[in-house]
């Protein structure tokens, strides 16, 4: 019954006799008979738009850990954080959503300029003078700032933290099978890496390090050691930082990173089960030609207006095929657009303000639940927004009473870090207030009883 | 009384409530979000916590801290929402009219599926919750699923991949996952000349060469030419159909035998499945790998350059190398699950950071529901229906490459505009602009002289197809009767008119801070 | 083959996916929903029931059958899509940029507000359903009903009158209810011949009949007029303060002493509330009713024309009066109810269908919360210091009638202007449109000639303010230079330029079928 | 802490001291002190947009009558219908949301067209050939329509149906002391008005004559005998007609009708707890210069381009102030665009589909309803989406057991008809399934047993 197809039958009669046909089949004449489809394809028939809309509020009814059911206490990457009604009614406006990539820039303006000003301020962030229009999601930017940095030293070893995001570094092993980089993991000690003295250089030197920044864990590491060693190994250096964190935390690029790469969900979108998300990724000039993705620059018109347009072409896959710097077409615009909307909703002291609450309900957080008896921390480096702690019972069993107590308790840390299986990562974030964690700190110390 | 040499106040930031960049009311451009700051501004608000305000020196050891604030912006909410509703007024979209843009199929994008995606059960969920709270969501998913191989005659499928080039790498490794198993190592993939970038690129990532067969003179992949490169060293070959030209690889069948008798997979490229819609299914055609461009095909809207989202659905043969964790059905247990995730035992491991473009899925998946499996069929009816009477339409006033029976586009060339009059396709696709359409996608494929490229879509009416003829019609006799400079002069009412690409590549501005 | 012969497709209706009206690609004007249509088109598409389809003869007698559809239009939802995006492409609003329209206190709407008046708590609610099923309705009622008692210093409020006049005439239905009840039956109102338009129609309506009294030189109400009129005839005297010169009346109290004195009641017009809030409360100088017009004052969006919301709060005599029936709140009953309707003894009875615009109402709370109370002082210093400012600016560049501190908007004249140039105010008007600036109202009040009147509202920048400044000046110096004709082609870049606003009138066409 | 105000203390320091002012308050020096308030405001201090939010949302909770919790079979003029998401998005666009009254054309002409389209259709729905750009709501409507009709004639007696909307009958009284109509109350029996033979002309001759299609009562009347006596009494003949049911009814002018007025709820407004709404209100020609409220009529710019504008002005308060044929100045163009939106969404086939399903989902309703034991029949006339029954016991005990079931059961007749207290008002529109129907049968059993 559904349909968005505006013609009639008469229409449709009409133009088969321009084309002097008499069915629409004949249109597929073209189709050889014997790889046709000779039957319906066996979906139910089409229905109306509410019937539709009822179904999908249905899935969305046995979805217990939605966050307006279970108090979010959750992070790993994806976060519970304000997203104001201004940011969702101008990112949702229908010139952005059904819009594609602008290659004409003379009625794109709007969308180049969206994502100009998001680069700008990914840079800003990034403490690094370019950034792109977006990659797919922190894991992904975390492949394709691999890929760079291989490409740039020539060096396919590459040491990753094991503070780096768990997902990231499945991802990183499945590429690595194409692009046959030597993925090392380097292993947290007390919750931060113990980077090992290793090989000074040659083949088995690393081109390539990266590191969280907080890392999986949530601890703030010492990455004046990471320069360090890339300096000695002549790595480059690739950080996989918190972007809302930079509110309060040291830039990748202060730090002296030559990469970062980051998940921008916290700027504007929703948890949304784990996408679309937003890969963030920014680098030094000396990388720009190695740029994965799209990027806007700005120039003028031909009466002299500033104007924007995607640069740099010639490092696209359209362009050079076999030889881009990746295969990215279709990014995340939509999300880089609200990232700079979320963004400039914030300004500059909203960031520092956000960040701070972060940390605040963090700090609060962590101290009540590391009161509860049998509770202890995962370690003692410092932490930001989230932190880990050791349960007396498996973490998986603990979240599951919590959710009868109202929370989505935090992520367990099985499979994460070694004797995970007793871990618990619990993030807070500003949206949290000091009444709903009073009431979690009680609901865990029941549940771990 | 005031001083009358008291100037008025000196302020900082461009004025947000002047809206002179809005088309409606003149041509300047709009001053980007950092002109508009000024010291103090504040959009922002937050709950009230009851957290006590412990200072920030107490929470981040100094070695962490920054010294200074990341300078974003300082606006108000006023003048945010002034700066990005202005921005949005210098951008075209199809919910403003049509946008023929050649194999990125721009149809209308249903606004039911704008509230599926906002639906508070379904964006609310955090993605590491359990699979015990997340039921409803990895039931969607399994649909979706199931759906997708029904469409495409497949076992089974990821939806991991964001999009399509992330299917087309993942396709290419569980190639070589595969050819791996069976103790195979092989080094090449053969692509067409007429694939789209993202293929070659994508052969690159999964560490294979490229090898490129040329099309032969019907716009299709030259038999003999891949019959010389077929070898027991060929993975596979890529493989779209419909074509980046349009048009139907009619000797599917031969080619399929020829790869697969070297012990080759077949990869289809799904970009453009929108064509074959419950006409023809990859995998009847025998296509072992296949990714989807959902943002094409089912209707999620593009979003100015994405979101999308690419699932890759695979033969029987396949199944056991797919991404994972996957969504899958089991039995209901002891805690009331149905659904749980499952890692399949050869898995190539995991594609994204999560579980995919959740929301854009759960949007496709509305949007299947509501044509339901009658729908589809007609979608690629009409989608064929409307490329082939624009290429009939137009045929005397373009060259049309290859003027056979077109799938849902139609690869039309100013050659001949060119040849004569020196206009170019980007000077008829900047003219189509000023009457009331976006442009084809130009020079692509790049196996076409002043290519432009058309997807009508089947949402647009028979009254817009008829409006496009005669805007291009008409825009073709003017080239001849104006000739290349007045050409090249348009467009002149969009709010810019041609922008100096060379100078954007050559004095690099990629930020607002390297202005100078 | 096709036939060479064949003609396309002829199709009616207008091409819905041209997109030449939208101000982003050109000039043309946008076919009504009408011209798009075309027979078998649709849009709809509803839930499937599962009830019997009785046929349409077994539904309904035939006595009462139409025997034809209305013909309302034939269109796909794309093309309805793309007619409405570009109608509002054609649409200047304050979301585009600053909207200073005195009168009308065009401030930003916080989007906070939307978010609340699509709560499917709030939205989702049938007016009819009891109270005990309403309780969270009747509790932000009296919530909003005693915040705007506390802001204007009365007794109590009735929360119906759907906009400001609907406010006006129910106060003065009140006031006829309060002499009635004290026995005496009166004939007259005074208005200040500055009054806004409403106020005299609204007597009218109310039963009484109007007498006006004159501004003095300061542009306050003339007291030896006032005195002049006032007898025992009179049932009251409708005073908007600030009036809409945005002079503050400073005699009020001797206003509302004189008034008070022949045993008249005081009318507060409230539309201008936004300059007062938290400063001075018309309870406190004396008045017996006024109506706030909470769609200017209180952010709710006017929504091109409305809806607005106009409450009107009563002193405590008037208590009695209001209409009903009110939210009240009661004890805790048994069913757990703190809340219900009641009908106050005397009420005037009910003036609303039902109880308000009451998404309106719920969108001025969570406004007035947002704010807080320190909040509405502070938008009324800024509102006033604003207009101020402007009218500083600019008392060299226009006439300013009465240059004197004024509130919240500022009245300049383009007097001298058009004495020596002949440039009006309304040139001025269109001019300002091409510098990005909505127009200020002109021609009133009816009072100043050639007014130009200027409300920047809180939420505009100074830097706002100071390009709003530069554009009036310089297009009063460009007025000297070019003179009147070359201003009175203005404005150029507009979707459409001056409209024949008397041919409109003179040949009406006030539907689509009423088109020759 | 919430505030939209831009301006920061320099900036508020600087333009002061051009005004040659030192404090906020001096610019309040014109103000008597005797009149000004001399301490804050006794409100709380501003907070976050989270923290309303979330109070906004907790009075949503005390709402027991949602429509996302009880199914509605509530009617009486306030209907829920579906509202499809294509007609939030494009009248919730912020180019007509955050604009006001049309004053300039040239740059308002997205609002004055669909303003002009909405005219076209209610005025090919009424019937009649001039509709106007929207009334307060439907009550308000009427008192509109009875104000023209006796202006018309210059007779204010006013005969109206006992079958109008009670709420519509409260308005028409309370107005009626201020414009000294007298307004006669016509009762219905059997379900439709009882039209008394009464006077022929003269003083005591109604001026106007007010019914109500379907009436209150969901029934449908005969209209041709009103249309016979107002040519007998020279009265104008308003119909207050629900403008859904016009997809099967006859319009109002075809039966004859001078004025038709009516509730725009039900295209496309929620049910909003009643507001805003929006009246609609159509004539014929004959009246055209009497019409309350705001017109829009085409015209051509300069440029002879077809274009449009506000007209007839001289009719409006702000220009014949005391002599304006009503005081009405902000209307509800919003719902008037949403009802332009909603009906382009419908269209010619969808206003009869919509009708049609409701006549449908309300005959099966009643059937259901009246093989309950001890439930009959308020009336005997047709109805189309809503109908009247007799309960055994009081409806408003009814009303509250039917919503433990999960039903919002109707509204009671208390009040509005004679002996209403048993009577009970139900609606079903095409939302409701037959599922849901039979559902409510049993539970009405079950609730008037
Ligand atoms: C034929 C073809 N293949 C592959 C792609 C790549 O898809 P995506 O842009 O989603 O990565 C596209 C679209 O850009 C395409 O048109
Ligand atoms: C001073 C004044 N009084 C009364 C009104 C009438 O209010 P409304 O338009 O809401 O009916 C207005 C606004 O139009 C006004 O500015």
């Amino acid at each position: 019954m559904g349909t968005y197809i505006p013609h009639t039958d008469d229409e449709l009669a009409g133009m088969l006799a321009f084309l002097g046909l008499s069915s629409m089949d004949e249109l597929f004449a073209v189709v050889p008979e014997a790889v046709k489809l000779q039957h319906d394809l066996e979906l139910a028939d089409g229905v109306g738009e509410p019937d539709v809309l009822a179904q999908m509020e249905s899935f969305g009814g046995r979805n217990r850990a939605r966050n307006d059911r279970l108090v979010c206490f959750a992070g790993g990457g994806a976060y519970d954080h304000e997203i104001p009604s201004v940011t969702q009614a101008l990112a949702g406006r229908s010139e952005f959503v059904t819009s594609y990539t602008p290659y004409q820039p003379e009625v794109a303006q709007g969308v180049l300029q969206a994502v100009f000003e998001f680069q700008t301020m990914v840079a800003r962030i990034a403490g690094l003078p370019v950034s792109n229009a977006s990659l797919y999601d922190g894991g992904s930017s975390a492949v394709e700032g691999v890929n760079l940095g291989v490409a740039a030293t020539g060096r396919q070893t590459v040491w990753v933290s094991e503070g780096i995001h768990p997902h990231w570094r499945q991802m990183l092993a499945t590429f690595a099978v194409g692009t046959g980089h030597r993925i090392v993991t380097v292993p947290l000690v007390d919750g931060v890496t113990a980077w090992p003295d290793g090989p000074d250089g040659g083949d088995e030197s690393p081109g390539v390090v990266l590191v969280g920044y907080p890392n999986y864990l949530g601890c703030l590491e010492d990455l004046s050691t990471v320069r360090t060693l890339c300096d000695r190994t002549g790595a480059l250096m690739v950080v996989g930082a918190d972007p809302l964190a930079a509110g309060l935390l040291r830039s990748a690029g202060n730090w002296g990173a030559d990469v970062m790469v980051g998940e921008g969900q916290v700027f504007g979108t929703s948890l949304g089960f784990g996408g679309p998300y937003l890969g963030l990724f920014a680098c030094s000039s000396a990388h720009l030609r190695r740029l994965p993705g799209r990027l806007v620059g700005e120039t003028v018109d031909v009466e002299d207006r500033v104007a924007y347009v995607t640069t740099l072409r010639a490092r696209e896959q359209d362009i050079r095929r076999e030889k881009a710097t990746s295969n990215v077409c279709t990014n995340q615009t939509l999300m880089a657009v609200t990232a700079a909307v979320q963004l400039g909703w914030l300004g500059t002291s909203g960031l520092v303000e956000v960040a701070t609450r972060c940390a605040r309900a963090t700090r609060y957080a962590r101290d009540a639940v590391l009161a509860i008896d049998g509770v202890t921390p995962w370690a003692d480096a410092p932490v930001l927004r989230e932190f880990a702690v050791r349960l007396p019972r498996p973490a998986d069993q603990v979240i599951e009473r919590m959710a009868d107590a109202g929370f989505l308790a935090g992520i367990s840390l099985e499979g994460a870090v070694d004797g995970g299986g007793h871990g618990l990562l619990i993030a807070a974030t500003e949206r949290r207030t000091a009444d709903q964690i009073d009431a979690y700190a009680a609901a865990l110390a029941k549940a771990v009883a | 009384m005031p001083d009358e040499t008291t100037m008025p106040t000196t302020t900082t930031g461009a004025p947000g409530g002047r809206a002179v960049s809005t088309p409606l009311l003149g041509g300047e451009s709009e001053p980007t979000l950092f002109e508009f700051s000024h010291p103090g501004r504040r959009a922002w608000s937050f709950r009230t916590t009851g957290i006590p305000e412990v200072p920030v020196e107490d929470l981040v050891p100094a070695i962490h801290r920054r010294t200074a604030p990341v300078d974003i912006a300082e606006v108000s909410e006023r003048d945010l929402v002034a700066h990005f509703t202005r921005l949005s007024h210098r951008q075209f979209s199809v919910d403003l009219g049509a946008y023929p843009l050649g194999s990125c199929t721009m149809k209308y994008n249903p606004k039911v599926c704008d509230t599926v995606a906002g639906l508070p059960g379904l964006a609310g969920v955090h993605p590491a919750a359990p699979a015990s709270m997340t039921q409803g969501w990895l039931a969607l998913l399994v649909e979706l699923e199931e759906t997708l191989c029904e469409v495409t005659g497949m076992a089974a499928a990821t939806l991991q991949p964001a999009a399509g080039a992330a299917g087309e790498l993942t396709g290419l490794l569980l190639m070589r996952a595969w050819h791996e198993a069976q103790g195979s190592v092989r080094h090449k993939v053969i692509i067409p000349d007429s694939a789209h970038g993202t293929n070659p690129a994508s052969v690159t990532l999964g560490g294979y060469e490229v090898v490129t067969v040329p099309s032969d003179d019907r716009g299709c992949v030259d038999m003999d030419a891949l019959r010389s490169v077929l070898d027991d060293d060929v993975a596979g070959i890529m493989l779209t159909n419909p074509n980046t030209l349009g048009l139907f690889e009619e000797d599917i069948a031969e080619i399929a035998a020829a790869v697969h008798e070297v012990g080759g997979l077949l990869y289809y490229d799904g970009a453009n499945l929108n064509a074959i819609l419950g006409v023809v299914r990859p995998g009847d055609m025998g296509f072992d790998i296949i990714h989807m461009n959902l943002h094409k095909t089912f209707a999620t809207p593009h979003g100015g350059g994405g979101p999308g989202a690419g699932p890759v659905a695979v033969s029987e043969r396949l199944v056991p190398f797919l991404p994972g964790p996957r969504p899958v059905r089991t039995g209901v247990d002891d805690v009331g699950a149905e659904f749980t995730w499952a890692t399949p035992e050869r898995s190539i491991g995991r594609v994204h950071t999560w579980h995919g473009n959740t929301l854009v899925l759960a949007r496709a998946l509305a949007y299947i529901l509501v044509n339901g499996g009658d729908g589809l069929k007609r979608i690629a009816q009409v989608a064929v229906l409307n490329a082939n009477w624009i290429r009939r339409r137009l045929h005397d006033a373009y060259d049309v490459p290859f003027d056979r029976p077109c799938m849902h586009e139609v690869v039309l060339s100013a050659k001949s505009l060119k040849a004569e009059y020196g206009v170019r396709a980007l000077d008829i696709a900047k003219r189509l602009l000023e009457e009331g359409f976006h442009s084809p996608t130009v020079y692509f494929p790049l196996i076409v002289d002043e290519a432009l490229m058309i997807e009508p879509t089947e949402t647009e009416s028979p009254q817009t197809l008829e409006a496009l003829a005669r805007a291009l019609e008409s825009i073709a006799a003017e080239a001849g009767e104006l000739g290349a400079e007045a050409m090249a002069a348009h467009p002149l009412v969009t709010p810019v008119r041609r922008v100096d690409e060379a100078r954007a590549a050559r004095t690099l501005i990629p930020t607002f801070d390297a202005r100078t």
